[in-house]
C-alpha cells in the first residue's frame, strides 16, 4: 500500500531555496558562536548578500535548464521549475538584496537590536517567497505563505522600542493568521472538491470532469481568493496595509511592498492560472470586481493622506489593482504584463522607500509636510523622489508607464474595457497624490517662509542606500526607455510556464 | 476497505463550517488579543476537521497528512504571535486590549 | 455508534467554541479551548485518524494551550473583558456576517460535499498502526518538500520568539513613554 | 510706355503714402515737427499727382476698355478659392483716388499747422498717411477681399486717430466705439463674401460683373443687404450711425478727412461697386434708398439743436451720407458719386473751418460761446460761408446740383416717399447749417469772460452727461454721443480769437472754391454730364431715371431750393443777432419736447448705452462669474471634491482597530460567498 | 537633399540632448545653462528650418519617415514623419522656444532647472507633432505634461499649485480616455488581422473597414475627450485661464502657442485620419461646441479683470475657429484651421510676451491697476496694439486669413454655424480693444507713469512674431501650398471612407497621399 517511493531530490529545482536556508542557518550558527566576541552584524550582512548572490546564480542555472529542457516539476510534483518561478524568484532576490542595502545603516542608526537576526529573518522570508514562486501544490503554497509571512510579522515588529512598529507587527500578525485560516479552509474545500491539492491534479481533474455540483469547489475558490487577496492587499482585504506599512521599519515596508507583493501575486497567478484555468470565467468575474475596488480604493484612499509611508501604502494598493488587471485577463499577455508590472513595481517602490530611508525623520514619522521645500534643501533626493513618484504615476518614459501599458494592453486584448477605463481613470486620481508630494517639495517654498535647513539635511546619504537608490532609478529609467529586454524576458517566462 | 456504515461526511463538514465561523466571529467581537488568537486556533481546527472528513470521504491519506502541516504552522504562529504580544505588553502593563492598539489609523 | 459519538462530541466542541468566544475571562476561554480540542480529537478518532487524534491532544491541548495560559499568567492579562463593545455596530454586523457565512458554506457544500477524485495520493488504512504508516508514508513521499520546509517555520518561531521577547536594555522611544503616562 | 503699362503702376498710389507712413512710424520722431507733416503731405501730393497720371492714362483708353486690373501676387489660394493682391483701375476707382489724394493732400496741409506743437506730431501724420493707404487700397482693390482689407485698414486708422488724444477718456472710448460699431458692419461684409464665394466661386469684381446677373433674386438680395449692412456701419447710416458723432473726439483734420470726406463715403463706394447685386435684387435698392432717406431726415433733426460746432457737422455728415445712399438706392450711382465729391469739398471745408475756429478760440467748441468771429478770422469765415451756401443747396454751387440730382432721380424713379423725405431733410439742412454759421461768425461775441453765463439753465444738464459719468471711467458705453443739454461752459478765453496759419487758411479756401465749382463736372444738361459719362463703363446699364422734361426738372429744382431757403430764413430770423443769453437757445424753446428728443439723438444712443451697460453687461458678468466659474469650473472641481470626500470616508473607515479590519475581510468574504451562491445556482 | 538623414529625430532629440547637457552644468553658473539652452533650441530651429526649406511642396503624404522598432513585444515602434499638418507646427514650436528662452532672461531663480524643463518640453512637443505611432504619440503626449507641470509649479505666481495640479490632472484625465481608445484600437486590429501594431498609417488604412460604426464612434469620442480638453473646447476650457494666470510668461506663450494646438493637431491627424465616419457623424456636435466656444469665450473674456485671463479666454474663442474649420470637413475649412494653428502662436505668443513684460514692470496683471501706459511706454504699446489687432483678425495679419478660410469653408457646409461664428468677430474686437483701452489709454499715474519702455532684447522677442504674422498674413501662400495637399488627402479619405461628397475633388487629389 505504499504509494510511492521517496522522491528523487532534484537539486536544480530546489537549489535557490536550499541555498537561502543554508545561508540563514550559517548565519544563525555564526551568531551563536561569535556573539559577544566579534561584530556579528556586518559579517551577517555580507553572508546574506553572498547567499543571495549564490541564489541568483542558481536561478540563472535554472533559467538555462528551463530554456534547454522546458518547464518541469520535481519533488513529487511539489515544485515547479519553469520560467515563471525563475522570473519571480529573480525579482524577489533582487528585492531582498536591495532591502538589505536599505537596512544596513538603518538598523544601526535607529539603534535596533538583534540586527543579525533581522538578516536571518529576511533571508528566510525570501526563501519562502522563492518557494512560493515554484509552488506546484496548494500545500506548498500554504507552507510557503507561512514561511514568508511569519518572519515578516517579526520584522514588522522589529523596532521594539517603537510602539508603532509593534502595533504594525501585531496587526499584521492577527490579520495574517486570520486570512491564512481562511485560505487554508479554501484549500480544504478545494481538496474535497477535487480530491487533490496538486495544481496539475486539480487542473487535469477539472479538465476531464464536468462537475455538476460545484458548490464546494466554488466555495473553495472564493476562500482561496480571499486569502491571496489579503496577501496582495486587494480591496476590501487591504485595510492592514496602510497601518502596517506606516508602522513597520521603512526597509521592512519596502520589502513587504515589493517582494511580498510579488510572492502574493505569484501564488495568485499559480493558483488561478495553473490550477483553475477551467474556472477562469468565474474567477475573472471576481478578480474583475477586486481589481476595480482595489484601483479605486487605493487611489482614493491615498488622496488625503498626510504621511508619506501611508501614502505609499495606498499607492501600493492601487498598484495591486493594476496588476489584478493583468491577472484578470487570463491570458499569456495578462500573465506577462503582471510579471513586468511586478518587476518594475519592485524597483519603483524600493526606490521610493529608499528615499524615505535616506530622509530619516524623527521616530520614523514621515509627514508629507516635512518634505516642504525639499527641492531646495536636498535637491538630488527630491528630484529622485519626484522621478520615482512620477514613475509610479505611470508617466512615460519611465518604467511605470511600460508597466501600465502592459496591463492595459492585456485588458484591451481580453476585451475588459471596463477595467481599462477604470484603470486609466484611477491613474489620474492617483496622479493627484503623487503630484501633491511633488508640489510640497517644489512649489511650497517661498510662501513667505524661509527655508530652514534641519540637521537631517546635512546628514549624507549612506553609501548602501545611495546604491540602492541609484539602481532603482536606473532600472526605472532603463526599462522606461528600452523595455524590450524585460518584456522579452517576461515573455519567455510566461512562454515557459 | 471502507466500512459501509459510515456517518456521511456532511455532518462533519457542517460542524466544521459552524466551528470555523464561530472562530471568525469570535475574532471580530473579542478585544483580548489572546482570545483572538484562540479564535484563530478554532478556525484552524475547523479546517483540520474538514481535511480529515474529506480524507475519509475521498479515501485519500493526504488529507490527514496535510493536518500535520497545519499543526506545525499553528504552533509556529502561536509562538511568534505570543512573542509579539509579550513584547507589546512589556511596555503596557495595564492589560491593554486590541482596541487600545490604534496609533496607526486613517 | 459513530453518529452518537459525533453528536455528543460535536456538540461539546461547539459549546466549547462558544465558550471561548463568550467567556469574559481569557483563562476560562483557554480552558474551553482545551475542551474543543479534545472533542475534536475524539472526532478524529472516530474517523480512523488515530495518529492525528493523538497529536491533537499532545500538541494542541498539551503544548499550545499551555503556552497560552502561560502567557496569560506572565502578562497578567487575566482580567475579565467588559461585555459592552465600544464599537456598537461591530457585534451585530460580525454575527450577521458569521451567520451568512455558515449558511452560505453549508448551502454550497450540501449540494454534494465531496466531488473529488478518490484516493489520488494513497488510500486510508483502517487500523491505528496502519494509519500511522500511511500518514508517514505520505509525509515522506508526496509531501517531502513541504515537510522539509516546515523546518524553516520552526527556526523562524524560535528566532522570532527570542528576538521579540528578549529584554531590551535600551529605553523606549519618547512616544512610548508618553503612552505609558497616559495609561497610568 | 502705353497707358496700360502705366495703369499697371497704379499700386504706386497707395505705396506712396504707405512709404510715408512707414518712414514716419520708424523715424518720425527724429524728423520732427513740422518736417514730418511736410513729408506726409508731400507723399500725399505725389500720390495725387500720380493719380492724375492715372486719370490721364485712363482717359487715353477707349471708353469701353477703361477697366484695368494689375495683379501683384496671389494672396490666398486654397482649394478652388483664389484671391489676388490686385488693383482695379476703372473710372470709379480713379475718381475716388483723385478725391482721396486731392482732398487728402489739402487736409494734410491743413494739419501741418493744426497739429503744430502736439507731442505726437509725427505719429499723427504716420496714421494719416496710413489711412490714406488703406483708403486707396479699399477703392483700388480688385476683389471684395482686398476692398475688405482696405475697409478694415481705414477702420483701424479711424480707431487710432479718433483716439489720438488717448489721454482723454472720451476719445479712447469713442475710438473703441467706432471700431466695434464698424465691426458689426464688417460682420455683414464677411457673410456677404461667404455668400458671394458660394454663389460665384470668386470674390473678384470681374466675376461679379459676369455672374451677378444670373443669380437668383434671393441670393442677390442676401448679398446686397449684407453688403449694405457693412455700408451702414462704415457710412454711419441710421442704426449704426452712433459712432460718427463720437468720432469728433479726434483732431479736427481727422474729422474732415476721415469722417467727412473719404472713409465714411466708402459705403457709397461699395454700393456703387457692387451695384450688380443691388440691381439684381431690386428689393435691396429700395431698402438702400429708404434707409438713406430716413438717415438724411433723422440725422438732420438731431443736427438742429446741437450746441457743439463739430457735432452739428457730424450729424450733418450723417444726413448727407443718407442722401448719397438715397441716390444709389434709386439707381443714380453717378449722382451718388457726384454727391460724394461735392460733399467732400464742402464738408471738408466746413470741418477745417471749424477746426480753425476751435484752434483760434482756445479749444472752444460750443457755438453758444462763439459769435462774431468773422471779424477775427475773415478768411476762414469766407471759406466756411461759401461751404455753408453750398451745403444748403443754393444754386449754382455744387451742393445744389448734387442735391437736386438726387431728388430728381428719386422723383423720376417714382420713389415719391423717399423724395418727400429728402425734401424735408433739405429744409433741416438749411436751418441747422445757417444756425451754426450765424452762431459762429455772426451776431454778438459770447466768448468773453464777462458774457452772460446762463446760470438758470445750468441745471438743465441732464441725462446725456449724467449717464456719461454714471459709468466707470473706462467704459465702452461711456462715449459722448451728444453734448446736448450740457450747460454752457463759462467763457475761458484769455486772448482774442485769432486766424489760423496760412497752411490752415489755404486748404479751406481751396476746398470752398472747389465746392463752388464742382458742380461743373455733372450738370443736368445734355452733354454736360461729364461725370456720368466718365463713369458709364462702371455703371453700364444701370443708369438712374432722368427727368422727362426740362420744365418738370426745373420745377423740382426750384421746389428743393425753396424748401432749403425756408430753413435758412427761419434760422436767420432766430439767430441773426446771435444769442442774448448763451444758455437760452431759441431752437430749444421753440421745439420743446421734440427739441429734447432731437437733442438726445432720439435717445437711441442712450438706449443702447443703457442696454449694453445694463442688462447685457450684467448678463455677461453673470456668465463670466457665475456660470463659467461656478457651474462649469464648479463641475470640474466638483469631481475633485467628490473624490476628496470619498478619500475622507476611507480614512474614517480606517479606524485603526484590528477587529474592524478583520471585519472588512469577513465582509469581503461574505460578498464573495454570496456571489458563489448565485454562481452555484443556490438561493 | 535631406532624404536618408534622420532630420526629424534630430529635431526631436536636439532639445532633449540639450536638457541632458544642462544637467551637467553647475547650478551656480546659470548663464551656462541659459547659453546651452538657447543654443540647442536655436539648433533645433535650424533643423526645423532646414526641413521646411527642403519640404516637398504639393505632396500630401508623410516625408522624412523614419521607422525603428522600439519594443515590439507590445507592438510599439519609434516612427516619425512630417506632413502638411505637422510641418508648420514643428516650425512654430521651434520658433517659439528660443524666443521663450530669450524672453525668460528675467527668470533668475533655479535657472538651470528652468531651462532643463523648457528644453524637455520642447522635445516632447516636437515629438507629439512628429510621431507616427500611436503609443509613441501618447508617450510624448504624457511626457509633455511633466515639464509644463514643473514650469508652472516652480516658476508660476501665487496660486501655482492649484493651477499646476489642475493642468496636469485635467489633461491627464482626457489622456486617460485617449490611452484606452488607442489600446482598444490596437487590439481590435490585432484580433482582426493578427498583427499587433500601433502604427498610425496601418491603423488608419484598416480602421474604417475593420471597425463597426458604433465602435468607431466610441473610439472617436475617446480620442476627442483628450483633444477637446487640450484644445480646449467649451465646456472643457476652465483649466486654461487658471493655468495661464499662474504660468510664467514663457510657459503661457508656449501653452497658448503650441500646447493648445496639440489638441487640434490630434483631431486633424488622428481623429480624422482614423475615424472618418465618426468624424462626419459627430461633426455637428463639435461645430456647435466650437461656435459656442467662440461666442462664449469672447463674452467671458470681455468680463475678465486679469489681462492674462482675457487672452486665455480669447484663446478659447480662437480655438473655436480652428475647431469650426476642421469640422466643416471642407478643404477651405481645414486649410483655414491649419493656417490659424500657425498664426495663433504668433499673435497670442506676442500678446503673452507683452503682458509678461507688463507684469515684470508692475507685478500685477489686473487691468484696473494699469492705465495710460501708452504715454510712458509708447513702443511697448505700439507692439501691443499691433498684436491686439493681429489677434482681432484684422486683414493683412495672419489671423484673418485663417479665420476667413475657416469660416468660408464652414459656410459652404454649415451655413448658420458660420454666420453665428462670424458674429464672434465683433465680440473679439470688443474685449481686446476694451482691455487695450483700460490698460494703455488715459493719463498714467503712479508706477504707470514711470514705467520703463520695452528694451532691445524684449523687442527681439516680440518683433519677429509680429513680423511673421504680418508676413504670412499678406503672403500666406507658402504656408497654404504646403498644407493644402495634406488637407486634400484628408478630404479624399473622408470621401472614400465616409462615403460623402464633401468637396469638389478629382481623382488626382488622391495621388501621393499615403
Amino acid at each position: 500500500m505504499i504509494a510511492a517511493a521517496i522522491p528523487r531530490v532534484d537539486w536544480t529545482s530546489i537549489a535557490p531555496v536550499v541555498t537561502l536556508f543554508a545561508t540563514a542557518i550559517v548565519i544563525i550558527l555564526f551568531i551563536s558562536i561569535a556573539r559577544g566576541r566579534v561584530r556579528t552584524y556586518e559579517p551577517a550582512l555580507f553572508l546574506a548578500v553572498a547567499g543571495l548572490g549564490l541564489t541568483a546564480y542558481f536561478l540563472a542555472r535554472q533559467w538555462s535548464a528551463v530554456i534547454d529542457d522546458g518547464p518541469a516539476d520535481a519533488m513529487a510534483h511539489m515544485v515547479a521549475l519553469d520560467g515563471f518561478s525563475v522570473f519571480v524568484g529573480l525579482i524577489v532576490v533582487i528585492a531582498a538584496v536591495l532591502v538589505l542595502g536599505l537596512s544596513a545603516d538603518y538598523l544601526v542608526d535607529r539603534k535596533i537590536e538583534s540586527r543579525p537576526e533581522y538578516v536571518v529573518l529576511l533571508l528566510i522570508s525570501t526563501a519562502g517567497m522563492l518557494m512560493m514562486a515554484g509552488a506546484n501544490d496548494l500545500i506548498v503554497v500554504f507552507v510557503a505563505l507561512e514561511v514568508l509571512s511569519i518572519p515578516l510579522y517579526v520584522l514588522a515588529a522589529f523596532d521594539r522600542r517603537r510602539a508603532r512598529s509593534l502595533e504594525a507587527g501585531i496587526k499584521y500578525f492577527v490579520l495574517g493568521a486570520f486570512s491564512s485560516a481562511i485560505f487554508l479552509y479554501g484549500i480544504a474545500l478545494t481538496y474535497g472538491a477535487t480530491g487533490t491539492t496538486s495544481f496539475e491534479g486539480i487542473q487535469s481533474f477539472l479538465a476531464t470532469r464536468l462537475l455538476v455540483d460545484e458548490g464546494t469547489l466554488i466555495a473553495g475558490l472564493v476562500l482561496l481568493l480571499v486569502g491571496l487577496a489579503f496577501k496582495v492587499g486587494a480591496v476590501p482585504f487591504h485595510m492592514w496595509t496602510p497601518d502596517v506599512y506606516e508602522g513597520a521599519p521603512s526597509p521592512v515596508t519596502a520589502f513587504m511592498a515589493s517582494a511580498t507583493k510579488v510572492a502574493g501575486f505569484a501564488a495568485l497567478l499559480r493558483v488561478l492560472y495553473t490550477a483553475l484555468p477551467a474556472y477562469s470565467a468565474d474567477w475573472r468575474q471576481l478578480v474583475f470586481g477586486l481589481a476595480v475596488l482595489t484601483m479605486l480604493g487605493g487611489s482614493i484612499g491615498a488622496l488625503l493622506q498626510t504621511d508619506l509611508k501611508r501614502l505609499l501604502a495606498y499607492s501600493s494598493v492601487a498598484h495591486a489593482g493594476y496588476i489584478l488587471i493583468g491577472v484578470q485577463a487570463a491570458s499569456a499577455a495578462g500573465l506577462r504584463s503582471a510579471l513586468v508590472y511586478l518587476f518594475v513595481y519592485a524597483f519603483m517602490t524600493i526606490g521610493s522607500f529608499a528615499v524615505v530611508v535616506a530622509l530619516g525623520g524623527r521616530d520614523d514619522l514621515h509627514d508629507i509636510d516635512d518634505l516642504r521645500s525639499l527641492g531646495r534643501r536636498r535637491p538630488v533626493l527630491a528630484a529622485l523622489l519626484a522621478f520615482l513618484l512620477l514613475a509610479q504615476a505611470g508617466i512615460p518614459p519611465t518604467a511605470g508607464f511600460i508597466a501600465k501599458l502592459g496591463v492595459f494592453e492585456a485588458a484591451a486584448q481580453a476585451h475588459s474595457y471596463a477595467l481599462l477605463i477604470v484603470g486609466v481613470v484611477t491613474s489620474v486620481i492617483a496622479a493627484f497624490f503623487y503630484l501633491k508630494v511633488i508640489l510640497t517639495m517644489y512649489a511650497a517654498e517661498d510662501e513667505g517662509e524661509t527655508v530652514i535647513a534641519t540637521e537631517a539635511d546635512s546628514t549624507p546619504v549612506g553609501l548602501a542606500v545611495a546604491i540602492v537608490l541609484a539602481v532603482s532609478v536606473a532600472m526605472t529609467l532603463w526599462i522606461g526607455f528600452l523595455p524590450s529586454v524585460i518584456l522579452d524576458f517576461a515573455h519567455d517566462a510566461t512562454f515557459l510556464f | 476497505m471502507i466500512a459501509a456504515a459510515h456517518l456521511s461526511e456532511g455532518y462533519y463538514l457542517t460542524f466544521a463550517a459552524i466551528l470555523f465561523c464561530i472562530g471568525a466571529v469570535g475574532l471580530l467581537v473579542r478585544r483580548n488579543v489572546l482570545v483572538m488568537f484562540m479564535c484563530v486556533e478554532l478556525m484552524l481546527n475547523a479546517v483540520n476537521v474538514t481535511f480529515v472528513a474529506f480524507s475519509r470521504a475521498l479515501n485519500d491519506i493526504s488529507g490527514q497528512a496535510i493536518v500535520f502541516f497545519v499543526l506545525v504552522v499553528a504552533a509556529a504562529e502561536v509562538a511568534v504571535g505570543l512573542a509579539i504580544i509579550v513584547a507589546i505588553f512589556r511596555r503596557r502593563r495595564n492589560g491593554a486590549t486590541a482596541d487600545d492598539i490604534d496609533l496607526l489609523q486613517g | 455508534m459513530e453518529a452518537v459519538l459525533f453528536f455528543i462530541f460535536a456538540g461539546l466542541a461547539l459549546a466549547g467554541a462558544l465558550g471561548v468566544v463568550l467567556m469574559a475571562n481569557p483563562v476560562h476561554s483557554a480552558l474551553c479551548l482545551v475542551g474543543v480540542l479534545i472533542s475534536i480529537a475524539v472526532l478524529f478518532l472516530i474517523q480512523d485518524a488515530q495518529l492525528l487524534a493523538a497529536v491533537q491532544v499532545i500538541v494542541y491541548a498539551g503544548a499550545i494551550v499551555v503556552l497560552f495560559l502561560f502567557v496569560i499568567m506572565l502578562l497578567g492579562v487575566d482580567r475579565s473583558e467588559s461585555l459592552r463593545d465600544p464599537v456598537r455596530s461591530q457585534r451585530p454586523i460580525a454575527i450577521g456576517a458569521g451567520v451568512i457565512s455558515v449558511v452560505a458554506l453549508v448551502a454550497l457544500g450540501s449540494q454534494r460535499w465531496t466531488t473529488g477524485e478518490l484516493a489520488s495520493r494513497g488510500v486510508l488504512l483502517p487500523r491505528a498502526t496502519n494509519n500511522i504508516k500511511a500518514v508517514a508514508n505520505s509525509l515522506f513521499t508526496s509531501f517531502l518538500w513541504p515537510f522539509e520546509l516546515t523546518a524553516a517555520l520552526l527556526v523562524v518561531a524560535v528566532i522570532g520568539g527570542v528576538v521579540l521577547a528578549r529584554r531590551s536594555h535600551l529605553p523606549a522611544d519618547e512616544e512610548l513613554h508618553a503612552l505609558e503616562e497616559d495609561d497610568a | 510706355m502705353n497707358s496700360r503699362d502705366l495703369l499697371d503702376l497704379v499700386w504706386l498710389v497707395p505705396l506712396l503714402p504707405l512709404t510715408g507712413a512707414v518712414v514716419l512710424l520708424l523715424v518720425g520722431k527724429r524728423i520732427g515737427d513740422p518736417k514730418a507733416g511736410w513729408l506726409a503731405t508731400g507723399a500725399m501730393g505725389l500720390a495725387f499727382v500720380w493719380s492724375l497720371v492715372m486719370l490721364i492714362a485712363m482717359l487715353s483708353l477707349p471708353a469701353a476698355e477703361r477697366s484695368h486690373v494689375s495683379t501683384a501676387f496671389t494672396w490666398i489660394g486654397a482649394g478652388t478659392f483664389h484671391v489676388d493682391i490686385g488693383f482695379l483701375a476703372d473710372p470709379l476707382s480713379i475718381t475716388w483716388i483723385l478725391l482721396v489724394t486731392g482732398v487728402g493732400s489739402l487736409i494734410h496741409l491743413y494739419a501741418i499747422g493744426y497739429m503744430h506743437g502736439d507731442e505726437r506730431y509725427s505719429r499723427f501724420f504716420a496714421y494719416f498717411n496710413l489711412f490714406a493707404t488703406a483708403m486707396l487700397v479699399l477703392v483700388l482693390g480688385s476683389s471684395f477681399l482686398l476692398t475688405f482689407l482696405g475697409w478694415e485698414g481705414v477702420g483701424l486708422c479711424s480707431y487710432l486717430l479718433i483716439g489720438f488724444w488717448f489721454e482723454r477718456t472720451r476719445a479712447s472710448s469713442a475710438s473703441v466705439k467706432a471700431f466695434v460699431t464698424n465691426r458689426v458692419g464688417d460682420f455683414g461684409f464677411m457673410v456677404a463674401m461667404f455668400f458671394i464665394v458660394g454663389a460665384l466661386g470668386s470674390l473678384d469684381y470681374s466675376a461679379m460683373a459676369e455672374g451677378a446677373g444670373a443669380l437668383s433674386k434671393s441670393t442677390a438680395t442676401a448679398i446686397a443687404l449684407l453688403l449694405f449692412v457693412a455700408c451702414v456701419g462704415k457710412s454711419a447710416q441710421i442704426g449704426l450711425h452712433i459712432w460718427l458723432p463720437d468720432a469728433m473726439e479726434g483732431p479736427t483734420p481727422v474729422s474732415a478727412l476721415i469722417h467727412a470726406a473719404t472713409m465714411v463715403t466708402a459705403g457709397v463706394y461699395l454700393v456703387c461697386r457692387a451695384h450688380p447685386f443691388f440691381e439684381r435684387s431690386g428689393v435691396a435698392m429700395d431698402v438702400v434708398a429708404l434707409v438713406g432717406a430716413l438717415t438724411a431726415l433723422i440725422a438732420g433733426t438731431v443736427a438742429l439743436v446741437q450746441p457743439d460746432i463739430k457735432r452739428v457737422l457730424a450729424y450733418s455728415t450723417v444726413s448727407q451720407l443718407g442722401y448719397m445712399f438715397l441716390a444709389a438706392g434709386v439707381g443714380a450711382y453717378s449722382i451718388a458719386v457726384f454727391f460724394v465729391l461735392a460733399h467732400a469739398f464742402y464738408k471738408a471745408a466746413l470741418f477745417l473751418g471749424s477746426g480753425t475756429v476751435i484752434h483760434g478760440t482756445e479749444e472752444t467748441q460750443d457755438v453758444r460761446r462763439m459769435g462774431g468771429l468773422r471779424k477775427y478770422m475773415p478768411f476762414t469765415a469766407a471759406g466756411f460761408g461759401i461751404a455753408w451756401l453750398t451745403i444748403v443747396g443754393l444754386p449754382p454751387f455744387s451742393g445744389f446740383w448734387a442735391k437736386d440730382g438726387v431728388l430728381a432721380a428719386a422723383f423720376y424713379d417714382h420713389s415719391y416717399v423717399v423724395w418727400a423725405i429728402g425734401l424735408l431733410a433739405a429744409l433741416l439742412t438749411g436751418f441747422y447749417m445757417t444756425r451754426e454759421t450765424l452762431l459762429v461768425f455772426a451776431g454778438n461775441e459770447r466768448f468773453r469772460a464777462d458774457a452772460l453765463v446762463g446760470a438758470d439753465h445750468a441745471e438743465g444738464a441732464d441725462a446725456a452727461m449724467v449717464t456719461d459719468h454714471a459709468h466707470t471711467e473706462h467704459d465702452i458705453t461711456a462715449s459722448p454721443t451728444v453734448d446736448y443739454g450740457m450747460p454752457v461752459a463759462p467763457a475761458h478765453m484769455t486772448h482774442e480769437p485769432h486766424e489760423g496759419t496760412p497752411t490752415m487758411i489755404l486748404p479751406v479756401i481751396v476746398l470752398a472754391g472747389l465746392a463752388m465749382i464742382a458742380g461743373l463736372v455733372e450738370l443736368p444738361f445734355h452733354g454736360l454730364e461729364f461725370l456720368s459719362k466718365w463713369l458709364e463703363p462702371t455703371f453700364e446699364g444701370a443708369e438712374g431715371a432722368k427727368p422727362t422734361s426740362f420744365l418738370s426738372g426745373f420745377g423740382l429744382s426750384m421746389l428743393a431750393v425753396a424748401i432749403g431757403v425756408t430753413g435758412i430764413v427761419i434760422a436767420l430770423r432766430w439767430y441773426r443777432r446771435g444769442l442774448d443769453d448763451p444758455g437760452d437757445d431759441p431752437v430749444d424753446r421753440k421745439l420743446g419736447a421734440a427739441g429734447r428728443l432731437f437733442g438726445h439723438a432720439w435717445y437711441y444712443d442712450e438706449g443702447i448705452a443703457a442696454l449694453v451697460g445694463g442688462p447685457i453687461r450684467r448678463g455677461a458678468q453673470w456668465v463670466a462669474d457665475v456660470f463659467d466659474q461656478q457651474v462649469i469650473d464648479g463641475g470640474v472641481n466638483g469631481v475633485a471634491k467628490v473624490f476628496g470626500a470619498a478619500g475622507a470616508g476611507m480614512r474614517k473607515v480606517q479606524t485603526g482597530l484590528v477587529r474592524q479590519y478583520a471585519l472588512g475581510i469577513v465582509l469581503g468574504m461574505v460578498a464573495l460567498l454570496i456571489w458563489a451562491l448565485w454562481r452555484a445556482g443556490i438561493g | 537633399m535631406l532624404r536618408g538623414y534622420p532630420i526629424l529625430t534630430a529635431i526631436v532629440f536636439t532639445p532633449m540632448l540639450g536638457a541632458l547637457l544642462i544637467l551637467l552644468t553647475p547650478a551656480r553658473r546659470p548663464e551656462l545653462a541659459r547659453a546651452i539652452g538657447f543654443m540647442m533650441s536655436m539648433a533645433t530651429l535650424g533643423f526645423a528650418g532646414l526641413m521646411l526649406w527642403d519640404f516637398q511642396t504639393g505632396h500630401g503624404g508623410f516625408q522624412y519617415v523614419e521607422l525603428n522598432h522600439w519594443f515590439t513585444a507590445l507592438g510599439v515602434n519609434y516612427s516619425v514623419g512630417v506632413d502638411g499638418f505637422s510641418l508648420f507646427m514643428v516650425v512654430a514650436t521651434a520658433v517659439l522656444f528660443p524666443l521663450g528662452l530669450l524672453g525668460a532672461a528675467k527668470v533668475d531663480v533655479r535657472v538651470k532647472a528652468y531651462v532643463f524643463w523648457f528644453l524637455l518640453l520642447e522635445g516632447a512637443i516636437l515629438g507629439i507633432f512628429l510621431s507616427l505611432d500611436l503609443i509613441e504619440f501618447f508617450v510624448f503626449w504624457e511626457v509633455m505634461l511633466v515639464p509644463m507641470y514643473f514650469l508652472i509649479a516652480g516658476w508660476g505666481s501665487a496660486n501655482r499649485k492649484y493651477a499646476a495640479t489642475k493642468f496636469f490632472l485635467y489633461t491627464a484625465a482626457g489622456s486617460a480616455f485617449l490611452f484606452a481608445a488607442i489600446l482598444t484600437l490596437g487590439f481590435l486590429h490585432q484580433s482582426a488581422t493578427g498583427t499587433l501594431t500601433f502604427d498610425y498609417q496601418t491603423l488608419a488604412a484598416w480602421a474604417t473597414g475593420g471597425l463597426s460604426e458604433s465602435t468607431e464612434r466610441w473610439l472617436f469620442l475617446g480620442f476627442m475627450v483628450a483633444f477637446a480638453i487640450k484644445i480646449p473646447l467649451f465646456p472643457f476650457h476652465t483649466w486654461l485661464p487658471d493655468v495661464h494666470t499662474e504660468a510664467p510668461t514663457a510657459g503661457s506663450v508656449v501653452l497658448a502657442g503650441v500646447i493648445l494646438k496639440l489638441g487640434a493637431y490630434g483631431v486633424l491627424r488622428f481623429a480624422f485620419g482614423l475615424f472618418p465616419r465618426a468624424s462626419v457623424y459627430f461633426a455637428p456636435l463639435f461645430l456647435t461646441l466650437a461656435v459656442i466656444g467662440i461666442i462664449y469665450g469672447s463674452i467671458v473674456a470681455a468680463m475678465q479683470k486679469d489681462a492674462k485671463r482675457v487672452i486665455a479666454y480669447s484663446s478659447v474663442a480662437h480655438m473655436g475657429f480652428i475647431v469650426l474649420g476642421m469640422f466643416s470637413l471642407t478643404i477651405l475649412g481645414l486649410v483655414g484651421a491649419s493656417f490659424t494653428m500657425v498664426s495663433h502662436p504668433l499673435t497670442t505668443g506676442a500678446l503673452f510676451f507683452l503682458i509678461g513684460m507688463l507684469y515684470e514692470r508692475r507685478h500685477t496683471r489686473q487691468i484696473d491697476s494699469f492705465g495710460g501706459i501708452w504715454k510712458s511706454a509708447p513702443k511697448l504699446t505700439a507692439l501691443f496694439l499691433i498684436a491686439t489687432f493681429a489677434g482681432i483678425g484684422l486683414p493683412a495679419f495672419s489671423g484673418f486669413v485663417g479665420e476667413f478660410l475657416s469660416l468660408l469653408g464652414t459656410f459652404a457646409a454649415h451655413r448658420w454655424w458660420a454666420v453665428v461664428a462670424t458674429a464672434g468677430v465683433i465680440l473679439g474686437a470688443i474685449y481686446m480693444l476694451w482691455m487695450f483701452q483700460r490698460v494703455f489709454t488715459g493719463v498714467p499715474d503712479g508706477d504707470n507713469a514711470t514705467m520703463a519702455d520695452i528694451t532691445g532684447r524684449e523687442m527681439l522677442v516680440v518683433v519677429p512674431l509680429l513680423a511673421l504674422s504680418l508676413f504670412i498674413g499678406l503672403y500666406p501662400q507658402p504656408v497654404l501650398d504646403r498644407v493644402e495637399p495634406t488637407v486634400r488627402c484628408t478630404i479624399v479619405n473622408f470621401e472614400s471612407k465616409a462615403g460623402v461628397a464633401l468637396d469638389r475633388l478629382d481623382a488626382s487629389d488622391a495621388k501621393g497621399c499615403r
